[in-house]
């Protein structure tokens, strides 16, 4: 696989930015979708920018990750394909969601142009607004850090991204930008689908440069984070598995259900445990009082998680939307990635990966899953 | 076999209100009109009492519905010529006056009247404004389609050839050769809705009217303040001046008539809001004999027009007579004589039967009462004695616009019972 | 002058031996309460039958992990209870539960209402790092001395109706200076001194309303005032919301745990709001750039509308924010100025009827022509 | 002529009083600046709020909601709803320090062709004054 | 299907053409996504117009409609009906004012095609969310209740009923004919009750299509226009269970309880009677005082408890006309004076009659603070001096007020009552006998204070409402265009239910949801505003359409 080597200049942003308003003014794309800093400068929006003045605030990897990529892209196309042809910047964990919900008719993929980086991770949202400016700087290092390919990640960044064994390219992808492998130095164009080439051939670059460097990049770290995740994955068993655990795990749940709200892989218009299918007559939450003496309100916390687990555990990102916007501080994204990965491996299913691999559970084979049958 | 179909003769709210209750019944309604447009009086009023609604919100939603309905056959310009035969099969011969504009055809656009040379007083303006030879009688009219006016339009008065207003139509709506029609109608009911006039003040010259520039009639005063009327809703004097003071005085007539007109006190009423809402500085005096505010509702109304200022005064042989430039309202109060200076008087004349219902009730052998309206039998309001013809409305008997109303679905009553076997 | 039960335990104690009397001796069902739900000493509302469980209830512990408002709702949404049950509930979430009520979302029946005179809450994270338990002896140092209690949620520092409006039995908390060693219970209602009846404790008669409750009232409310001033809400204009409501994730938490935010489906989240692909390309011409998702001030502005005229201002949309957006304050400002325009105080007597579901012929002149 | 703002004044008519007011206005033939962009609806009560507050962030320059007076309601009630609801949203957009003289009630009966004219004309220049709503040129919305 | 939408654009002669460039909104238009067919005529309302539409529906195959021409209150149903003959759901087209909104009031012509422009884009933006509305046809039952046997009751019954058509009349008395029955003689006419009253008694005693239930009282009704079904508790006091598609309320009045108003000294002093009370003496033909001897001296006071219930109870003032002409012929020598305030004798007759009864030598004077004293009465005169008035027997003709049991009506019926306490009609001018609650319907003094004649009018005028709107074996066809709720979106609420003015929103318990009676709804839609979550819609004027309106028109 070949690529075309990019020499950053001032930064792998600026580098990446600028070539990206090249391709508007080359009319290559009409509009780009891509993080863009609030008036505030407190957070970044997606913002499906014509205007190419507007990529001036805008960042390929920003320090945060206010909405899941994926959620935006949804809300654009969810109503059918646009005739704007778009170039979306994204992190690889939001491309795999996009791919996913692309599966479930959620997005519209014509006219799409997806364009991922590799990715470093991102801050907890709640480090980040307590002094915006600080966390631009200190994002700064990660990334330097990363591109550094010293494979202990940065512990600034949220703890689902220091476990993250899916930084790099989709398949999915139109474009992958791997920053990793040459310390910053240069930067690769990889591009995944023939579109990719002619089109930015059109900008001079060519595909014949080697990628060695960055492939080895990325094995390095991939090598370090699968050991990691495991770790971690370990350590965390002893706290949430078992009914017990898991009930103390979520205690502090308030049902806000914030955490679905932001999942980008929970696309229901409504959600069914909001729904008026869950409420019950009073003397049915007396009776499950009596049962064991009281009953802790709102009910049916777990049945929530694990219900939620059930529907989107296939199709899960390890976006850690869900952990950065919890009120509670609940490790949901870790815990659902060790459901996830368990579920996953099952159907040897990678979400995200790729457009063909159908949903599992919207097909079958005659000859499979033995192990789960009783005879 | 019965003819259920049915006459009703004027447009006014009752002539309206009960086509559209016998056409809803499957009913073949002929509603016949004098004049070119449908409403009668009640459309020249801006407001109602007691609620001050808006008369053309409330009535056009009636209109456009009437206009609209496959069952009401409309025929404007329109008078009863002869009714032979009795109830369930009556034969109507009815004379239909040339409108000289397509009804189908014309569109309202007012192209043609705006390059009409004639001009002549607006009767429906009670003669504040003029109007052409070929008009609508307001804007907001219906059916908004002008009729050409054949006393004054020069073709038709001196034969002239001026042909001006079909000129000007893009529609080839104008047509000179329409003809008047008789028509012959077969009905089994009919009812007339004929409505009032309003007594001529100069009768009693005592009022002034027509001596003092300044004295109108109610009226005048609606369409003055009517913003789709001659002054778009101004009250002004001759002069172009607001008046400061304006005497009301009701029952102007009543003694000549030898009845009380029900509806003066409460429209006179009104006015206190017509006058106050623009001109909120006028002193305004209302000159009664008695009141009438009968009902649950009305009372209250008296009430809250009292609560924007007015003097009430209850005073007998009332007087508009001339002093220095102005005009001065002399009457006896508690035995006393009195006079006081006003630059405006409104006159709330009574409530008389139409000038042309003799000549109708002959037509249709139905009796008149002592005071030339129709006669209802005793306690069978809407009946008269012959059987089959009905009447409602101010035809019948001076009442507000609530009591028409009932009075015409009342009607619609006594028909659709007494018909219940009718073709179709 | 009201009836009072004074019970010589310290006010949390003294409110937990009501309980268990009233379990205990039948006279309800169950009882509505905060409880310490395992040993990581997460605090939860639990519905408790059994009296023994009340060992662990926290009746007064200053937090508000939702708004008891919603949860009885909940509770009562499909019927109305059928037996006596008693709520420990906080001035804001009875209100919110009756404006619920008001909308038909749960039913007052068989509700004993318990309050407080309430000296407000900490944010939710401090419960999640378990710091609210460090801070409660400053808190009770506070509650004596009629002192806006530090770090408290910002509304909560800002509320006037900190005295419940509607409850059976009120326990007095503020300007107590004996709260560690008396608790005493206001009995509101017939209801309640019937509940209570053969209760050990001496009965008194006194006042609720003491001269910390008026002083904590006007130091609320030079409070509210600054924080009205931090956000200046009047000036925010159109570029103010946007820059405060800019980092809005969109997530519509702050819906989801308001009380007076009770549809099936928010209309906002629903088809009516979706974007067509047409559309983003006539904003964008128009703009040269769109956010999406779109509609976050949309979303803001309509909840006010749906929402001012019956905000308690209970301040659970701020606390759960992930932005740290201020939204309560501002929910609090233009709910007050909504409420004053009709005069209504939301959830203060279940039988004054919404304000926008009535009219007066004669009224707001100033805003028709 | 042209380069001069010219207001879009998005307009519910209720069907009964004022879109037959703006019908009357037309024919009789009264100019008033093309500002309006009227929207016909059965009853002022139909105006949900959030149509105001969407047009306004759509740019909306105004939002004007007209109606039978008060008492002319063709539906009995429906107006004195309508002006709850409008109060409401006017005291949002007042106590967020947004422009509230952008949203307009006004009552026009079928009759008042003239004041249907002179409504618009009037508040056109009001909100030529005011200038064009910042809400149409923001990405942040 | 592939959706097409035709686009037509009508000149109206010169009044559109001359005014907007029509070629260049076609050229717009025709660019816009679905839009099949554009084109432009000369007069479309014209009968060759509509041909011409009716064809190119059907030729073109269009799926929607969008037509720009003049206001839809002029040719809207006009365009509809097009449709439907060209077989296209009516529903699915819409007019756009381009005329009385555009051409006619901008002189600009560049603007004025702007402007048109721009709505036929709007439209074109709203016609994809048109739903094809169907015309709904529910059968009614043409029986009817009649709530009151007086003469109201009877007279509308008699007219209603018919082979057809079941009439059931219950009165809360054991006699037909209610306070009529104890009048001799009926103002101004002086003619004999009876000759009204018995036969229309009879006739209705002898109509095997009216089945009167007398003692009897109606317990409860449910139900809406067409069908309504009332419990009636019968004289015998079995509960039955009657079926109608219409109910009239004619449960009269009662009077006013000078007790209230001590000065008139009513139940303090001998021989002071209320109104009904000296009828009754009168009919029973012995009108004399307590201690036997015939009255010498008689007062007839008016307005009493007017201002109480601040209104003029419309008939006081012709029957005490009557009563005095009851004296005059018993007792010719007797004096009879009427203390009144003000004269109400509206309408062609009374002046007269009361200018005869005058002239018989009965006095009238116009008194204010009327007091009662044992034989005498005291009272101001106009000019404010006191005056005393020896009497030995007083006549109070006390105000006309509703009937005790109207609240209680009201409440069954879901019918208002106005502040007054009389049932209140749809619309003071328009609607005197309907209600806010169609197929119910009120007449005579439950609706106000009013003489038999005007009774008997609103009696025959809810026959003519009922028999013109409910008739034997045709359904109802309710508007097309009604809300409705959507059953996953309702959170039951019940905001929409209390703003409903024409109770025309349900709730249904079991599925706690509300549900829109579409024969009741009026289309207002004020629900829909109403709602928050959005459950509530009007169709045809739904958020998205509007919306989408909005937006386009915006653009």
């Amino acid at each position: 696989m070949k690529g075309a080597r990019v020499a950053v200049k001032d930064s792998i942003e600026k580098t990446v930015l600028n070539i990206l308003s090249k391709a508007i003014d080359k009319k290559l794309f009409d509009v780009i979708l891509i993080p863009i800093m609030v008036p505030a400068g407190d957070s970044y929006a997606w913002v499906l920018a014509q205007d190419k003045s507007l990529l001036d605030s805008a960042s390929s990897l920003p320090p945060i990750m206010s909405v899941q990529g994926a959620k935006a892209l949804s809300s654009v196309t969810r109503m059918g394909k646009t005739n704007k042809k778009i170039a979306a910047l994204m992190r690889p964990c939001e491309i795999r969601a996009v791919i996913e919900l692309s599966k479930l008719s959620q997005i519209e993929l014509d006219n799409i142009f997806l364009i991922s980086m590799d990715c470093p991770g991102v801050l907890p949202l709640k480090d980040w607004l307590k002094d915006p400016t600080k966390g631009i700087n200190s994002f700064r290092k990660v990334i330097q850090r990363f591109v550094d390919g010293d494979p202990e990640p940065d512990q600034s960044v949220r703890p689902v991204c220091t476990i993250c064994h899916r930084f790099y390219d989709s398949s999915a992808v139109d474009l992958h930008i791997g920053i990793l492998g040459k310390k910053g130095e240069y930067i690769f164009f990889i591009p995944h689908t023939t579109q990719a080439e002619t089109i930015f051939a059109e900008l001079g670059l060519s595909f014949k440069d080697d990628i060695s460097h960055w492939q080895n990049g990325v094995d390095e770290v991939l090598k370090q984070r699968k050991k990691k995740r495991s770790l971690v994955q370990e350590e965390l068993k002893p706290e949430v598995i078992g009914l017990d655990k898991l009930l103390d795990t979520f205690s502090n749940c308030i049902n806000c259900h914030i955490c679905q709200s932001v999942c980008p892989i929970c696309y229901c218009r409504q959600c069914y445990f909001d729904s008026d299918k869950v409420k019950q007559p009073p003397d049915d939450y007396l009776m499950r009082a009596e049962s064991k003496g009281n009953i802790s309100l709102p009910p049916d916390k777990i049945l929530f998680h694990l219900g939620r687990m059930s529907h989107m555990a296939l199709s899960c990102v390890g976006c850690g939307a869900c952990e950065d916007a919890c009120p509670m501080s609940i490790k949901v994204a870790q815990i659902f990635s060790l459901i996830a990965d368990r579920s996953q491996e099952l159907f040897n299913y990678i979400p995200g990966e790729s457009l063909e691999e159908p949903l599992p559970l919207r097909v079958f084979e005659e000859d499979e899953l033995h192990e789960v049958e009783t005879p | 076999m019965k003819n259920g179909d049915a006459l009703v003769i004027g447009a006014g709210i009752a002539g309206i209100e009960a086509s559209l209750l016998l056409a809803g019944a499957g009913r073949k309604v002929y509603l016949i009109e004098k004049t070119s447009y449908i409403g009668g009086n009640v459309i020249k009023y801006e407001h109602v009492f007691p609620n001050l609604e808006c008369a053309t919100c409330m009535v056009a939603p009636k209109q456009q519905e009437l206009l609209g309905n496959e069952n009401i056959v409309l025929l404007t310009l329109s008078e009863v010529l002869d009714v032979k035969g009795s109830s369930g099969n009556f034969v109507v011969k009815v004379s239909k006056k040339a409108r000289y504009v397509d009804l189908i055809t014309c569109i309202g656009c007012s192209a043609c009247f705006e390059s009409c040379p004639v001009s002549v007083k607006n009767e429906f303006e009670e003669g504040l404004s003029e109007r052409k030879a070929i008009y609508i009688p307001c804007n907001g009219a219906l059916p908004n389609v002008p009729a050409i006016d054949t006393k004054n339009c020069l073709r038709f008065t001196k034969g002239e050839n001026c042909q001006t207003c079909k000129d000007a139509c893009m529609f080839d709506a104008v047509d000179y050769n329409q003809k008047d029609e008789e028509l012959e109608l077969k009905v089994g009911a009919i009812l007339v809705a004929t409505g009032f006039s309003q007594y001529d003040p100069g009768n009693t010259p005592q009022y002034g009217y027509g001596k003092f520039s300044d004295v109108y009639t109610a009226l005048e005063l609606e369409r003055m303040f009517a913003s789709n009327g001659p002054t778009g809703g101004k009250i002004k004097l001759k002069n172009g001046e607001h008046p400061k003071s304006v005497a009301i005085l009701h029952c102007v007539g009543r003694k000549e008539k030898g009845y009380c007109s029900t509806v003066c006190c409460m429209y006179s009423l009104k006015f206190v809001h017509y006058l106050k809402e623009k001109l909120p500085e006028v002193k305004i005096y209302e000159f009664y004999s008695d009141l009438c505010a009968p009902g649950k509702s009305y009372q209250k109304f008296y009430e809250e027009m009292k609560e924007k200022g007015v003097d009430i005064i209850r005073a007998r042989e009332l007087k508009v007579a001339e002093e220095g430039k102005g005009m001065v309202i002399k009457s006896i109060l508690n035995g006393k004589e009195d006079s006081l200076p006003v630059d405006m008087v409104i006159l709330a004349p009574a409530i008389e039967p139409r000038e042309d219902a003799p000549k109708l009730a002959k037509v249709l052998a139905i009796p008149r009462d002592e005071h030339g309206f129709f006669r209802e039998e005793p306690y069978a309001p809407v009946a008269t004695p012959r059987e089959g013809v009905f009447i409602a409305g101010c035809a019948q008997d001076p009442k507000d616009i609530q009591d028409s109303v009932a009075q015409s679905e009342a009607a619609v009553g006594r028909i659709l019972a007494t018909l219940r076997s009718w073709k179709g | 002058m009201a009836n009072i039960l004074k019970i010589s335990k310290n006010a949390e104690e003294g409110l937990r031996e009501l309980l268990r009397f009233l379990l205990e001796k039948k006279r309800v069902k169950a009882v509505f309460t905060l409880r310490k739900i395992n040993e990581n000493s997460a605090v939860s509302y639990s519905l408790i039958t059994d009296s023994e469980m009340l060992k662990d209830a926290l009746p007064l512990f200053p937090l508000m992990p939702q708004n008891a408002g919603k949860l009885l709702s909940r509770l009562t949404l499909k019927e109305h209870l059928l037996e006596p049950t008693a709520a420990v509930v906080r001035p804001c979430e009875l209100r919110a539960f009756i404006e619920l009520v008001k909308r038909k979302q749960g039913s007052l029946d068989n509700f004993i209402f318990i309050s407080t005179t309430c000296p407000g809450t900490y944010p939710l994270e401090l419960s999640t790092n378990g710091d609210i338990w460090k801070k409660l002896p400053e808190y009770e140092m506070c509650v004596k001395e009629g002192d806006i209690v530090p770090d408290i949620r910002p509304v909560c520092q800002a509320c006037e109706h900190f005295i419940p409006y509607s409850a059976d039995m009120t326990i007095a908390l503020i300007g107590k200076k004996d709260v560690d060693k008396s608790c005493e219970i206001f009995l509101n209602t017939e209801k309640a001194e019937k509940l209570i009846e053969g209760m050990d404790g001496e009965l008194s008669e006194g006042e609720l309303e003491t001269k910390e409750i008026k002083k904590l009232h006007s130091k609320r409310q030079e409070k509210k005032k600054e924080l009205f001033k931090e956000i200046n809400v009047e000036s925010l204009g159109l570029s103010g919301l946007i820059e405060t409501f800019g980092r809005c994730i969109g997530c519509h938490g702050c819906g989801r745990v308001c009380p007076i935010c009770y549809c099936v489906l928010c209309d906002f989240d629903s088809r009516d709001y979706e974007c067509e692909p047409s559309t983003y390309e006539s904003e964008l011409k128009k703009r040269g750039g769109m956010r999406v998702p779109p509609n976050t001030v949309l979303y803001q502005l309509g909840r006010l509308t749906h929402v001012s005229v019956s905000c308690v201002g209970c301040g659970m949309c701020t606390d759960v924010c992930p932005a740290d957006i201020p939204i309560s304050t501002i929910f609090l400002k233009v709910g007050e100025e909504v409420q004053n325009l009709f005069n209504y105080i939301p959830g203060k007597s279940v039988e004054e009827a919404i304000p926008l579901t009535k009219y007066e012929k004669e009224e707001f002149a100033e805003v028709e022509d | 002529m042209k380069d001069e703002f010219e207001p879009r004044i998005i307009g519910f008519l209720c069907n009964w009083c004022s879109y037959a007011g703006a019908d009357l206005a037309g024919t009789s033939r009264l100019q008033y600046p093309p500002s309006l962009l009227p929207i016909r609806v059965m009853c002022s009560s139909r105006v949900d709020p959030l149509f105001v507050i969407s047009a306004f962030l759509r740019g909306a320059d105004a939002v004007l909601i007209a109606g039978c007076h008060p008492g002319d309601c063709h539906y009995q009630e429906g107006n004195y709803y309508a002006r709850r609801r409008f109060a409401c949203v006017r005291k949002v957009f007042e106590t967020l320090g947004m422009e509230s003289d952008r949203l307009r009630l006004s009552w026009i009966s079928a009759s008042e062709g003239p004041r249907f004219a002179n409504v618009i004309t009037e508040y056109t220049e009001k909100i030529k004054k005011l200038g064009p709503n910042p809400a149409n040129k923001k990405i942040f919305l | 299907m592939e959706e097409k939408i035709g686009v037509y654009i009508c000149e109206c002669g010169p009044n559109i053409a001359e005014n907007v460039d029509i070629d260049k909104v076609i050229n717009v238009v025709s660019s816009l996504p679905s839009v099949g067919i554009v084109e432009r005529h000369k007069l479309l309302c014209s009968e060759d117009g509509k041909k011409f539409l009716k064809q190119s529906i059907q030729e073109h195959g269009l799926t929607r409609l969008v037509i720009a021409a003049c206001s839809p209150k002029q040719h809207e149903a006009t365009f509809m009906k097009v449709c439907e003959e060209a077989g296209l759901n009516p529903h699915l087209f819409q007019l756009v004012n381009i005329r009385e909104q555009c051409a006619w009031i901008i002189e600009d012509k560049e603007r004025a095609t702007d402007r048109a422009t721009r709505y036929v884009r709007a439209a074109l933006r709203r016609i994809p969310y048109h739903q094809p509305l169907e015309k709904r046809e529910i059968d009614c039952n043409p029986d009817v209740l009649v709530i009151g046997g007086g003469i109201t009751g009877i007279e509308t019954s008699l007219l209603l009923a018919g082979p057809d058509r079941k009439v059931y009349l219950v009165e809360k008395t054991s006699f037909l004919g209610g306070k009529l029955r104890e009048f001799e003689k009926l103002a101004p006419g002086m003619e004999s009750t009876d000759k009204l009253l018995k036969h229309k008694i009879k006739n209705v005693e002898e109509s095997e299509n009216i089945k009167v239930f007398t003692n009897a009282e109606v317990k409860g009704v449910i139900g809406f226009l067409g069908n309504f079904i009332a419990v009636v508790k019968t004289g015998e006091n079995e509960e039955l269970e009657i079926k109608v598609g219409s109910v009239v309320v004619a449960t009269g009045f009662d009077l006013f309880d000078p007790t209230k108003i001590p000065r008139y000294g009513y139940s303090k002093f001998d021989d002071v009677y209320t109104s009904l009370e000296f009828e009754k003496m009168n009919l029973n033909g012995k009108i004399l005082l307590k201690n036997g001897q015939p009255p010498k001296s008689i007062a007839i006071i008016h307005c009493v408890g007017r201002e109480e219930r601040g209104y003029c109870s419309a008939v006081c003032c012709s029957y005490s006309l009557k009563f005095a002409r009851y004296l005059k012929a018993r007792f010719p020598d007797v004096k009879v004076s009427n203390l009144y305030t003000e004269l109400s004798v509206p309408g062609k007759v009374y002046q007269k009659f009361y200018e005869e009864t005058k002239a018989m030598g009965v006095d009238f004077i116009r008194a204010r603070e009327i007091e009662i004293k044992e034989k005498v009465i005291k009272y101001l005169t106009e000019d404010e001096k006191e005056q005393n008035l020896a009497v030995d027997m007083v006549i109070l003709t006390p105000a006309i007020q509703p009937s005790s049991d109207a609240s209680k009506l009201a409440e069954m019926l879901k019918i208002s009552q106005d502040e007054k306490g009389f049932f209140a009609e749809e619309h003071e001018k328009l609607g005197p006998v309907s209600t806010s609650m169609e197929g119910i319907f009120i007449a005579g003094c439950a609706q106000g204070p009013r003489n038999i004649a005007d009774s008997i009018i609103q009696a025959e005028a809810v026959a003519g409402k009922i028999l013109s709107s409910i008739i034997p074996g045709k359904k109802l066809e309710p508007e097309a265009r009604t809300s409705e709720i959507s059953e996953a979106l309702c959170i039951g609420c019940q905001t929409c239910l209390e703003v409903c003015a024409y109770g025309a929103i349900y709730f249904d318990e079991i599925k706690r949801v509300s549900v829109v009676n579409e024969i009741l709804c009026r289309g207002c839609g004020n629900c829909a505003a109403s709602c928050p979550s959005g459950a509530a819609s009007l169709k045809h004027f739904t958020a998205t359409q509007i919306h989408q309106e909005v937006v386009e028109a915006l653009r």
